[in-house]
């Protein structure tokens, strides 16, 4: 049993700790803002949430175990509510995506980023 | 009760501060206030007069001995500093509700008087204890209140002057607390008795002169000593008359028993003066401060900014009275803390009056003072006399005992220069008892009246010390040269 | 494997860095701000396991609570007039970096 | 680095990594100190004021030579100064083997709590940590004294239509934050009594109290947060927290023992340690909290002056 | 010997690089930055040297036998309260500033205080004539 307890929560931090490194990569090669923002928080919330599901598999007490639930179910309520006022205050802002812009430059040349 | 003093002089005036918050009118808030100030120079009173008779006294904070908890450690030097300290708040805060009236909107007085305590407290904190690290916090304590003290000026430049004194200051305070650190580091303990045990065994090592190096410009930094003095002309002239009158007497004192305490008790005298070259550092850097402040004083057109300048060329006797390291020369330095601090609270709090009636203490609107506001001047004009050192004055004591102690040393030019800079002090009052008693006042300018009744006392009381302790100077010369003297471990 | 996760993580940390530093715009730094938090949260429970004493998890939960504050705060404040005046005056100046 | 936002973003993930590194250094506490300070207070307050001072640095032209040769003799001095050091780690420095083993070997006899930094903090060394809560009571007066801005009743009017029309778009975020406020201020008060077993303790919990009523005033505004919080019962907390602090050590004078010598405040010494720190740790929890808060209403309520203060004179200006 | 000594170097790095902020850069925000990356080294400082090999964070547990330094934690708790209070009363007068002069540049200030300096001499001066 604790083989299967101790494989898994490698299994999980391996998987979390790549998708931390893909999401850092998407966060420093993608070509605008929101394009950005959807690699860090897909990979933030899903990477994090695999590391601490992780640690959980090796938590050797119920308080330590109780304290990583508790900071997973944090990072699942804070990371989406984050990512979501952050786009909605950058369309706010009319920070425009890159895409959009090469649609219809007319209408947005003004107001690039 | 009395074995608890060492204590109860920091806890008073801080405990009283939040008190005051909660009782909110100003008035009252003033008088509370006055009573906590009154009560910590009482207790000054009696922790130097049980010093003088009984010696040393240790309090230990919490029950825990000393190097593991905080030691309240009071000797002659502390006890003196602290009646200093106490003695000037008391007086200051007399006039300090009449003086803010005018320059302090009206529902900023309770604050006012909170910084004041807390002020106050900060400095009794930082002479009375014996830990190096709790002087840091106390240090801290002071720094803060009087960043917010001066920020309260009515010209927009003391908040100017502010900004650059805490930046100054807080950089003086991170260089103390680097210095400690490393002292730490080689010696494993923060208690300064422990410490000046514990360092000569390592006092040949680099980190141990780092951490020497940084105390010490720390503590110049506070001090304003010569080259490290920028902050400190326009936060004395644009803070509120009384903080000025205040920070004038004590700010400068106690940052100068912070550089004394390091030196001799820290460190140890032949550390300090020997192995490093700073006595000529000191002599050099006081004298070249003497002559640049006093010729600056001399070019101000505001008077404030005048005897804040003298302020700095003061420090600067006062490092030339440390850097003979005799007994003498050091006698001559507690002897001119206390005799500054008497003649700049007197003036400060002169000026104060001034501005009190006049809104201003620009030169030009001191032209024909004399005549209408006759007290207040004649006030001004004694200071100043004791400032250049006039027989029948404090000035006189200080300086005598130095240019004894510069001659004991055989400094002949040394002297001879200390006896120019007081020239220059002639000059600078000059202008001022030109303006007072030989011009005629402004065309069209509205008569002037006496400053009221708070003010004299209090200017009266302080200008009265200046002369007593001018011709009766058995009280304050034997405490300082037994002061001086325990310092050098030689028992009186 | 906790070691792996937490060099992981560091790489993660600096390529974050490396974005609040280039920029351009504030959102992308408050963006790398908010992934460095997470991260660093990610880390300190992580530290706590190699050091075997993973009772320090209550930092971690410090962490989450202040990043969220932070971003929160970021974006409360970068709303204001003031800032778009400004942040839209000196839009060119992004481009020195 | 021009751009002010930018520089303190900086500040905040400098203030993130150097916790990051405490914690690596074993120094719990003082990683949660930073975290919940260094990144979270300060950089709010940061922001705030770039908001009101404007978000760019001006250009110099002159070459800061002369800061340059400080910085390099300072620098200079101190590398001079490491070379004599104890190397880092070596257990049998002087630091290590002088005072601080008593606090590790005795403290559990002595005071009889297993977080020795908090028995240091709060025993040992109780007079500085008492300096340090009069620091913090400071700072909050002296905002005070600097930034109270006297408040007109007919003025709150127009400031809460401004506030309302300001954050409509933050509607799943307020909920969010609805959710999670109460549990901020429940793990608050648990930092607040697990101080003693594990990392936290007064100052720690007493921040991120604040940070949770901060939270509440930006989503929210700050009317309706001194409505629930007001000026004067916050300045009340604050006095009352030092007074708390500081009773302690004067009842432990009048039961005949040094000031905060806590040994005298219950039949036994190791109880009374429990006492003395129990209290003492309240009052410290209570000033940080309420001084936090009090310097951010501060803060926040300049701010919104000064944007009334534009309001008005745009208004006025474009009527006539 | 090296190795010994490099945590040191980095925080005296660290440390010059928030002194050089202070001291070079006019503006006063960034002033304070630079104050409040000085004081975090410090504490580095402080934390690094409080360090023992082989130690565990100062709180008692079963099993653990050697613990870091814990004194130097407890000073750096306070220094760090202390750095927030600077750094608050500092902002707060970075904004009084913005108020009355308009700006937050030293230059700036410096500049409309001559400016004042000079109005006040020349109200001096004519008062002297009249």
């Amino acid at each position: 049993m604790d083989i299967i307890i101790n494989i898994s929560g490698a299994l999980f931090l391996l998987m979390g700790s790549f998708l931390c490194i893909s999401g850092g990569v998407g966060l420093l090669r993608f070509p605008d803002f929101y394009t950005r923002m959807h690699a860090v928080g897909v990979t933030d919330t899903l990477g994090a949430g695999m590391i601490l599901i992780g640690l959980m598999c090796y938590s050797p007490d119920f308080l330590t175990f109780s304290k990583l639930v508790m900071i997973l179910l944090l990072t699942l309520l804070i990371g989406p509510t984050t990512s979501h006022v952050l786009a909605k205050a950058a369309m706010h802002n009319n920070l425009m995506p890159k895409l959009q812009q090469e649609d219809n430059i007319e209408e947005t040349s003004s107001s690039n980023y | 009760m009395i074995s608890h003093l060492p204590i109860l002089q920091v806890i008073v005036p801080l405990m009283a501060a939040p008190i005051c918050l909660l009782l909110k009118r100003s008035q009252l808030v003033w008088l509370f206030s006055l009573f906590a100030s009154a009560i910590a120079f009482i207790i000054s009173v009696l922790l130097l007069q049980q010093v003088m008779t009984s010696g040393v006294i240790s309090y230990e904070l919490g029950g825990w001995e000393a190097p593991w908890g905080i030691e309240y450690r009071i000797d002659k030097l502390n006890a003196f500093l602290l009646l200093i300290i106490s003695a000037i708040s008391t007086v200051v805060l007399i006039a300090a509700q009449t003086s803010i009236e005018k320059e302090i909107p009206k529902e900023k007085h309770t604050l006012f008087y909170i910084l004041y305590l807390l002020s106050l407290t900060g400095m009794l904190g930082i002479v009375s204890t014996g830990d190096a690290f709790n002087v840091f916090v106390f240090l801290e304590i002071s720094s803060l209140s009087a960043y917010a003290l001066i920020a309260l000026g009515q010209d927009r430049r003391a908040l100017w002057a502010s900004y650059q004194y805490l930046i100054m200051g807080t950089i003086g305070a991170t260089f103390i607390l680097i210095g400690i650190g490393l002292m730490y580091q080689m010696t494993g303990t923060l208690n300064m008795q422990d410490l000046s045990q514990r360092l000569p065994e390592v006092a040949q090592t680099r980190t141990v002169f780092t951490a020497f190096a940084f105390v010490i410009v720390g503590v110049c930094l506070k001090l304003a000593l010569f080259p490290l003095h920028l902050w400190l002309p326009n936060a004395y002239a644009y803070a509120p008359s009384i903080v000025t009158a205040f920070f004038a007497a004590t700010a400068t004192k106690v940052a100068i028993y912070l550089l004394i305490r390091f030196t001799f008790t820290i460190f140890g005298l032949s550390f300090s003066f020997t192995t490093l070259p700073l006595q000529g550092l000191f002599l050099v850097l006081g004298l070249t401060g003497i002559f640049v402040a006093s010729s600056a004083a001399i070019y101000q057109k505001n008077v404030k900014h005048v005897f804040a300048y003298s302020s700095i060329a003061q420090v600067g006797y006062i490092i030339v009275g440390l850097s003979t390291s005799t007994i003498t020369g050091l006698t001559a330095t507690l002897l001119h803390l206390f005799n500054h601090a008497l003649m700049k609270s007197a003036i400060f709090l002169a000026l104060g009056a001034v501005v009190y009636r006049l809104g201003n203490v620009q030169l030009s609107s001191f032209n024909g003072l004399g005549r209408q506001m006759p007290l207040t001047m004649a006030a001004i004009v004694i200071g100043g006399l004791s400032l250049i050192g006039v027989p029948l004055t404090v000035g006189f004591i200080s300086k005598w005992y130095l240019l004894t102690a510069l001659l004991e040393k055989g400094w002949w030019p040394v002297a001879i220069l200390i006896l120019l800079g007081s020239l220059l002090a002639v000059i600078y009052v000059w202008r001022i008892v030109e303006a007072a008693y030989f011009k005629k006042p402004l065309a069209g300018s509205a008569p002037v009246k006496e400053a009221p009744l708070f003010f004299l006392v209090p200017i009266w009381l302080l200008i009265t010390a200046n002369i007593y302790f001018g011709i009766d100077t058995r009280l304050s010369l034997q405490v300082a040269s037994a002061a001086a003297q325990s310092l050098f471990g030689v028992s009186p | 494997m906790l070691i792996a996760a937490t060099l992981a993580i560091f790489v993660a940390m600096i390529l974050a860095i490396i974005r609040g530093i280039v920029g351009p715009t504030l959102y992308d730094r408050i963006l790398a701000v908010n992934m460095f938090g997470t991260k660093t949260v990610l880390l300190i429970s992580l530290l706590g396991f190699v050091m075997g004493r993973p009772e320090f998890l209550d930092i971690a939960i410090v962490y989450a609570l202040i990043n969220f504050i932070s971003v929160i705060g970021v974006l409360r404040y970068s709303d204001t007039n003031k800032f778009k005046h400004t942040s839209a005056d000196e839009k060119p100046l992004d481009k020195e970096y | 680095m021009k751009d002010l936002f930018a520089v303190v973003m900086l500040l905040g993930i400098y203030s993130l990594l150097s916790a990051s590194f405490f914690v690596a250094m074993d120094a719990v506490d003082v990683a949660f100190t930073e975290a919940a300070v260094g990144a979270g207070i300060s950089t709010l307050l940061m922001l705030v004021v770039i908001t009101m001072t404007g978000r760019s640095e001006k250009t110099t032209r002159h070459k800061p030579w002369l800061a340059l040769l400080v910085v390099v003799f300072t620098g200079g001095v101190l590398i001079y100064g490491t070379f004599d050091m104890p190397y880092f780690g070596i257990a049998d420095a002087p630091i290590h083997s002088h005072v601080a083993p008593r606090y590790i070997n005795e403290s559990m006899k002595e005071i009889g709590i297993p977080n020795i930094v908090t028995s240091v903090l709060a025993s040992y060394r109780a007079f500085d940590t008492f300096g340090e809560v009069v620091v913090i009571f400071t700072a909050g007066i002296g905002v005070m004294a600097l930034l109270s801005v006297g408040r007109r009743p007919e003025e709150d009017e127009k400031t809460t239509a401004i506030d309302d029309s300001m954050h409509e778009q933050y509607l799943v975020i307020r909920i969010v934050t609805k959710m999670l406020i109460p549990f901020i201020l429940l793990y608050a008060l648990y930092v607040q009594f697990h101080g003693d077993f594990g990392p936290g303790g007064g100052f720690q919990a007493g921040v991120i109290f604040a940070a949770a009523i901060i939270l509440y005033t930006m989503l929210f505004g700050l009317t309706t947060a001194r409505k629930v919080i007001n000026q004067s019962f916050i300045q009340f907390i604050a006095a009352a927290g030092v007074l708390l602090y500081g009773c302690v050590g004067i009842v432990s004078i009048l039961n005949g023992a040094n000031f905060f010598d806590y040994n005298v405040l219950a039949s036994d010494p190791v109880a009374g340690q429990h006492l003395g720190i129990l209290l003492i740790e309240w009052g410290v929890g209570c000033t940080v909290a309420s001084v936090m808060i009090m310097i951010f209403f501060n803060f926040a309520g300049r701010k919104e002056m000064q944007q009334n203060n534009e309001k008005i004179s745009n208004i006025e200006g474009e009527s006539p | 010997m090296i190795i010994g000594l490099f945590n040191d170097w980095v925080v005296v790095v660290l440390m010059m690089s928030g002194l050089y902020i202070v001291i070079a850069h006019g503006n006063l925000i960034k002033k304070l930055v630079g104050l409040a990356i000085f004081q975090t080294s410090v504490f580095i400082l402080y934390i690094s040297m409080a360090n023992v090999e082989g130690g565990s964070a100062p709180i008692l547990a079963e099993g653990i036998k050697q613990f870091s330094n814990p004194l130097p934690h407890v000073l750096i708790l306070t220094a760090i309260v202390v750095g927030v209070a600077t750094t608050a009363l500092g902002l707060a007068l970075v904004v009084r500033i913005k108020e009355a002069y308009g700006s937050i540049e030293e230059e700036d200030i410096q500049h409309l205080d001559n400016q004042t300096q000079d109005e006040t001499e020349i109200q001096a001066t004519e008062g002297d004539q009249s």
